[in-house]
Protein backbone atom coordinates (compact mmCIF):
# COMPACT_ATOMS: atom_id res chain seq x y z
CA UNK A 1 0.00 0.00 0.00
CA UNK A 2 1.88 3.37 -0.60
CA UNK A 3 1.84 6.06 1.26
CA UNK A 4 -0.60 8.37 -0.35
CA UNK A 5 -3.49 5.35 -0.23
CA UNK A 6 -2.34 4.39 3.69
CA UNK A 7 -2.60 8.61 4.34
CA UNK A 8 -6.64 8.26 2.39
CA UNK A 9 -7.71 5.46 4.21
CA UNK A 10 -6.33 7.32 7.52
CA UNK A 11 -8.21 10.47 6.85
CA UNK A 12 -11.40 8.35 5.80
CA UNK A 13 -10.95 6.23 9.11
CA UNK A 14 -10.95 9.10 11.17
CA UNK A 15 -13.65 11.04 9.38
CA UNK A 16 -15.93 8.16 9.92
CA UNK A 17 -15.40 7.44 13.64
CA UNK A 18 -16.05 11.21 14.42
CA UNK A 19 -19.25 10.99 12.81
CA UNK A 20 -17.82 14.11 10.43
CA UNK A 21 -17.87 11.88 7.14
CA UNK A 22 -21.42 11.70 7.75
CA UNK A 23 -21.62 15.70 8.46
CA UNK A 24 -19.54 17.13 5.56
CA UNK A 25 -22.25 14.85 3.12
CA UNK A 26 -25.12 16.37 4.59
CA UNK A 27 -22.97 19.85 4.37
CA UNK A 28 -22.88 18.83 0.74
CA UNK A 29 -26.53 18.19 0.27
CA UNK A 30 -27.59 21.56 1.29
CA UNK A 31 -25.10 23.40 -0.31
CA UNK A 32 -26.04 21.39 -3.57
CA UNK A 33 -29.89 22.76 -2.74
CA UNK A 34 -28.65 26.37 -1.39
CA UNK A 35 -27.02 26.69 -4.94
CA UNK A 36 -29.38 25.36 -7.32
CA UNK A 37 -27.47 22.57 -8.15
CA UNK A 38 -30.84 19.98 -7.59
CA UNK A 39 -33.54 22.34 -9.52
CA UNK A 40 -31.22 22.58 -12.37
CA UNK A 41 -30.69 18.66 -12.56
CA UNK A 42 -34.25 18.16 -11.59
CA UNK A 43 -35.39 20.06 -14.79
CA UNK A 44 -32.56 18.00 -16.73
CA UNK A 45 -34.16 14.92 -15.84
CA UNK A 46 -37.54 16.13 -17.01
CA UNK A 47 -35.88 17.07 -20.47
CA UNK A 48 -34.00 13.42 -20.47
CA UNK A 49 -37.62 11.84 -19.47
CA UNK A 50 -39.23 14.13 -22.71
CA UNK A 51 -36.67 13.84 -25.07
CA UNK A 52 -36.54 9.95 -24.84
CA UNK A 53 -40.48 8.97 -23.18
CA UNK A 54 -41.24 7.95 -20.35
CA UNK A 55 -41.53 4.36 -21.44
CA UNK A 56 -38.61 4.29 -22.90
CA UNK A 57 -36.52 5.57 -19.38
CA UNK A 58 -35.27 3.51 -16.76
CA UNK A 59 -33.83 4.84 -13.46
CA UNK A 60 -30.23 3.77 -14.35
CA UNK A 61 -30.83 5.56 -17.81
CA UNK A 62 -31.59 8.16 -16.45
CA UNK A 63 -29.11 8.61 -14.11
CA UNK A 64 -26.41 7.53 -16.50
CA UNK A 65 -28.13 10.29 -18.69
CA UNK A 66 -27.74 13.40 -16.23
CA UNK A 67 -24.47 12.14 -14.43
CA UNK A 68 -21.84 13.88 -16.46
CA UNK A 69 -24.03 17.54 -16.17
CA UNK A 70 -24.25 16.96 -12.37
CA UNK A 71 -21.07 16.27 -11.82
CA UNK A 72 -20.43 19.32 -13.92
CA UNK A 73 -22.28 21.57 -12.13
CA UNK A 74 -21.22 21.17 -8.98
CA UNK A 75 -20.02 24.65 -8.16
CA UNK A 76 -15.89 25.04 -7.48
CA UNK A 77 -16.44 26.66 -4.43
CA UNK A 78 -18.92 24.28 -2.97
CA UNK A 79 -16.03 21.79 -3.48
CA UNK A 80 -13.44 24.39 -2.27
CA UNK A 81 -15.85 24.79 1.00
CA UNK A 82 -15.29 21.24 1.59
CA UNK A 83 -11.57 20.73 1.31
CA UNK A 84 -11.20 23.32 3.67
CA UNK A 85 -13.45 21.43 6.54
CA UNK A 86 -11.73 18.59 5.88
CA UNK A 87 -8.18 20.24 6.25
CA UNK A 88 -9.53 22.08 9.28
CA UNK A 89 -11.02 18.71 10.38
CA UNK A 90 -7.79 17.30 10.02
CA UNK A 91 -5.92 19.90 11.87
CA UNK A 92 -8.03 20.17 14.65
CA UNK A 93 -7.21 16.35 14.99
CA UNK A 94 -3.91 15.89 14.05
CA UNK A 95 -1.53 13.72 16.23
CA UNK B 1 71.93 20.56 19.55
CA UNK B 2 70.61 21.86 16.29
CA UNK B 3 69.64 18.04 14.56
CA UNK B 4 67.51 18.03 18.16
CA UNK B 5 65.77 20.93 17.92
CA UNK B 6 65.26 20.07 14.31
CA UNK B 7 63.71 16.46 15.48
CA UNK B 8 61.82 18.08 18.36
CA UNK B 9 59.99 20.66 15.69
CA UNK B 10 59.36 17.94 13.64
CA UNK B 11 57.74 15.36 16.45
CA UNK B 12 55.89 19.20 17.34
CA UNK B 13 54.56 19.47 13.66
CA UNK B 14 53.05 15.73 13.41
CA UNK B 15 51.31 15.61 16.61
CA UNK B 16 50.13 19.68 15.71
CA UNK B 17 49.28 17.97 12.59
CA UNK B 18 47.17 14.98 13.85
CA UNK B 19 45.43 17.25 16.38
CA UNK B 20 44.65 19.62 14.06
CA UNK B 21 43.12 16.84 11.08
CA UNK B 22 41.27 15.60 13.99
CA UNK B 23 39.88 19.47 15.39
CA UNK B 24 38.72 20.01 11.41
CA UNK B 25 37.49 16.80 11.03
CA UNK B 26 35.16 16.83 14.31
CA UNK B 27 34.28 20.30 13.23
CA UNK B 28 32.73 19.61 9.60
CA UNK B 29 31.96 16.50 10.37
CA UNK B 30 29.02 17.46 13.19
CA UNK B 31 28.47 20.62 11.11
CA UNK B 32 27.32 18.71 8.39
CA UNK B 33 25.34 16.00 10.52
CA UNK B 34 23.36 18.72 12.33
CA UNK B 35 22.65 20.14 8.69
CA UNK B 36 21.54 17.09 6.87
CA UNK B 37 19.65 15.94 10.29
CA UNK B 38 17.61 19.67 9.77
CA UNK B 39 17.12 19.30 6.17
CA UNK B 40 15.71 15.80 6.36
CA UNK B 41 13.30 16.54 8.71
CA UNK B 42 12.42 19.35 6.77
CA UNK B 43 12.27 17.48 3.67
CA UNK B 44 10.26 14.60 5.66
CA UNK B 45 7.93 17.29 6.67
CA UNK B 46 7.35 18.75 3.37
CA UNK B 47 6.29 15.32 2.09
CA UNK B 48 3.82 14.61 4.62
CA UNK B 49 2.45 17.95 3.88
CA UNK B 50 1.74 17.23 0.15
CA UNK B 51 0.42 13.84 0.98
CA UNK B 52 -1.59 14.76 3.44
CA UNK B 53 -2.68 18.02 0.97
CA UNK B 54 -3.27 14.90 -1.74
CA UNK B 55 -4.85 12.12 0.44
CA UNK B 56 -7.60 15.15 1.81
CA UNK B 57 -8.14 16.09 -2.18
CA UNK B 58 -8.77 12.61 -2.99
CA UNK B 59 -10.89 12.00 -0.24
CA UNK B 60 -12.74 15.27 -0.57
CA UNK B 61 -13.64 14.03 -4.27
CA UNK B 62 -14.38 10.55 -3.18
CA UNK B 63 -16.47 12.40 -0.73
CA UNK B 64 -18.21 14.24 -3.41
CA UNK B 65 -18.60 11.68 -6.19
CA UNK B 66 -20.24 9.78 -3.73
CA UNK B 67 -22.62 12.51 -2.49
CA UNK B 68 -23.43 12.87 -6.06
CA UNK B 69 -24.49 9.20 -6.73
CA UNK B 70 -26.55 9.13 -3.76
CA UNK B 71 -28.23 12.17 -4.92
CA UNK B 72 -28.68 11.61 -8.45
CA UNK B 73 -30.06 8.27 -8.18
CA UNK B 74 -32.60 9.84 -5.67
CA UNK B 75 -33.15 12.31 -7.67
CA UNK B 76 -34.08 10.56 -10.90
CA UNK B 77 -35.86 7.96 -8.87
CA UNK B 78 -38.25 10.72 -7.29
CA UNK B 79 -38.56 12.35 -11.08
CA UNK B 80 -39.28 9.36 -12.26
CA UNK B 81 -42.22 8.50 -9.74
CA UNK B 82 -43.88 11.89 -10.04
CA UNK B 83 -44.01 11.48 -13.95
CA UNK B 84 -45.39 8.14 -13.62
CA UNK B 85 -48.23 9.06 -10.98
CA UNK B 86 -48.78 11.88 -13.40
CA UNK B 87 -49.53 9.62 -16.05
CA UNK B 88 -51.50 7.20 -13.87
CA UNK B 89 -53.71 10.73 -13.03
CA UNK B 90 -53.95 10.78 -16.64
CA UNK B 91 -54.83 7.50 -17.73
CA UNK B 92 -57.63 7.39 -14.67
CA UNK C 1 52.68 30.07 28.24
CA UNK C 2 55.10 27.38 27.37
CA UNK C 3 56.97 27.30 23.45
CA UNK C 4 54.85 24.72 22.31
CA UNK C 5 51.81 26.65 23.32
CA UNK C 6 53.14 30.08 21.83
CA UNK C 7 53.87 28.28 18.52
CA UNK C 8 50.37 26.72 18.47
CA UNK C 9 48.61 29.95 19.33
CA UNK C 10 50.78 31.06 15.85
CA UNK C 11 49.93 28.27 13.93
CA UNK C 12 46.69 28.62 14.41
CA UNK C 13 46.63 32.48 13.82
CA UNK C 14 48.53 31.62 10.95
CA UNK C 15 46.19 29.35 9.37
CA UNK C 16 42.62 31.52 10.62
CA UNK C 17 44.52 34.87 8.71
CA UNK C 18 45.45 33.09 5.65
CA UNK C 19 41.99 31.75 5.43
CA UNK C 20 43.47 27.61 4.99
CA UNK C 21 41.55 26.94 8.19
CA UNK C 22 38.22 27.56 5.87
CA UNK C 23 39.71 26.15 2.77
CA UNK C 24 40.23 22.85 4.93
CA UNK C 25 37.20 22.33 5.92
CA UNK C 26 35.85 23.05 2.31
CA UNK C 27 37.93 20.50 1.16
CA UNK C 28 36.51 18.01 4.08
CA UNK C 29 33.23 19.06 2.76
CA UNK C 30 33.80 18.12 -0.47
CA UNK C 31 35.46 15.52 -0.14
CA UNK C 32 32.56 14.04 1.80
CA UNK C 33 29.98 15.02 -0.61
CA UNK C 34 32.43 12.99 -3.14
CA UNK C 35 32.66 9.93 -1.52
CA UNK C 36 29.29 9.66 -0.91
CA UNK C 37 29.33 10.51 2.79
CA UNK C 38 26.36 12.46 2.60
CA UNK C 39 24.28 10.39 0.43
CA UNK C 40 25.04 7.61 3.20
CA UNK C 41 23.83 10.04 6.03
CA UNK C 42 20.58 11.11 4.13
CA UNK C 43 20.02 7.38 3.91
CA UNK C 44 21.04 6.45 7.67
CA UNK C 45 18.19 9.94 8.68
CA UNK C 46 15.47 8.10 6.50
CA UNK C 47 15.73 4.78 8.18
CA UNK C 48 15.62 6.84 11.81
CA UNK C 49 12.76 8.69 10.76
CA UNK C 50 11.03 5.55 9.33
CA UNK C 51 11.47 3.58 12.59
CA UNK C 52 10.91 6.27 14.99
CA UNK C 53 8.23 8.37 13.27
CA UNK C 54 8.35 11.46 12.35
CA UNK C 55 6.16 12.93 14.83
CA UNK C 56 8.68 11.66 17.63
CA UNK C 57 11.75 12.79 16.21
CA UNK C 58 13.51 16.19 16.60
CA UNK C 59 16.84 17.35 15.06
CA UNK C 60 18.41 16.83 17.99
CA UNK C 61 17.49 13.36 18.56
CA UNK C 62 18.02 12.44 14.88
CA UNK C 63 21.39 14.02 15.36
CA UNK C 64 22.10 11.85 18.22
CA UNK C 65 20.97 8.85 16.42
CA UNK C 66 23.12 9.37 13.42
CA UNK C 67 26.19 11.08 14.96
CA UNK C 68 28.39 7.64 15.72
CA UNK C 69 27.43 6.09 12.20
CA UNK C 70 28.10 10.11 10.76
CA UNK C 71 31.65 9.53 12.20
CA UNK C 72 32.71 5.54 11.56
CA UNK C 73 31.61 6.56 7.70
CA UNK C 74 34.46 9.19 7.50
CA UNK C 75 36.52 7.44 4.88
CA UNK C 76 40.42 7.19 5.96
CA UNK C 77 41.34 7.90 2.44
CA UNK C 78 39.99 11.78 3.44
CA UNK C 79 41.01 12.02 6.85
CA UNK C 80 44.47 11.57 4.98
CA UNK C 81 43.98 13.68 2.00
CA UNK C 82 43.46 16.11 4.95
CA UNK C 83 46.15 15.56 6.97
CA UNK C 84 48.94 15.93 3.74
CA UNK C 85 47.06 19.03 3.27
CA UNK C 86 47.93 20.46 6.56
CA UNK C 87 51.67 18.88 6.74
CA UNK C 88 51.88 20.58 3.66
CA UNK C 89 51.08 23.81 4.86
CA UNK C 90 52.70 23.56 8.22
CA UNK C 91 56.09 22.60 6.67
CA UNK C 92 55.75 26.24 4.03
CA UNK C 93 54.84 27.98 6.77
CA UNK C 94 55.42 27.10 10.46
CA UNK C 95 59.25 27.51 10.56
Amino acid sequence: MSKDSQMRAAINQKLIEMGERERLKELLRAKLIECGWRDQLKAHCKEVIKEKGLENVTVEDLVAGITPKGRALVPDSVKKELLQRIRAFLAQHAT
Amino acid sequence: EEARRKQEHEAFLDLFSRELCLEISEEVVRECIKETAASEIQLALEEKAACVARSSQAVCEGLVEETLEMEMAELAQEILDVELQRIHKFIK
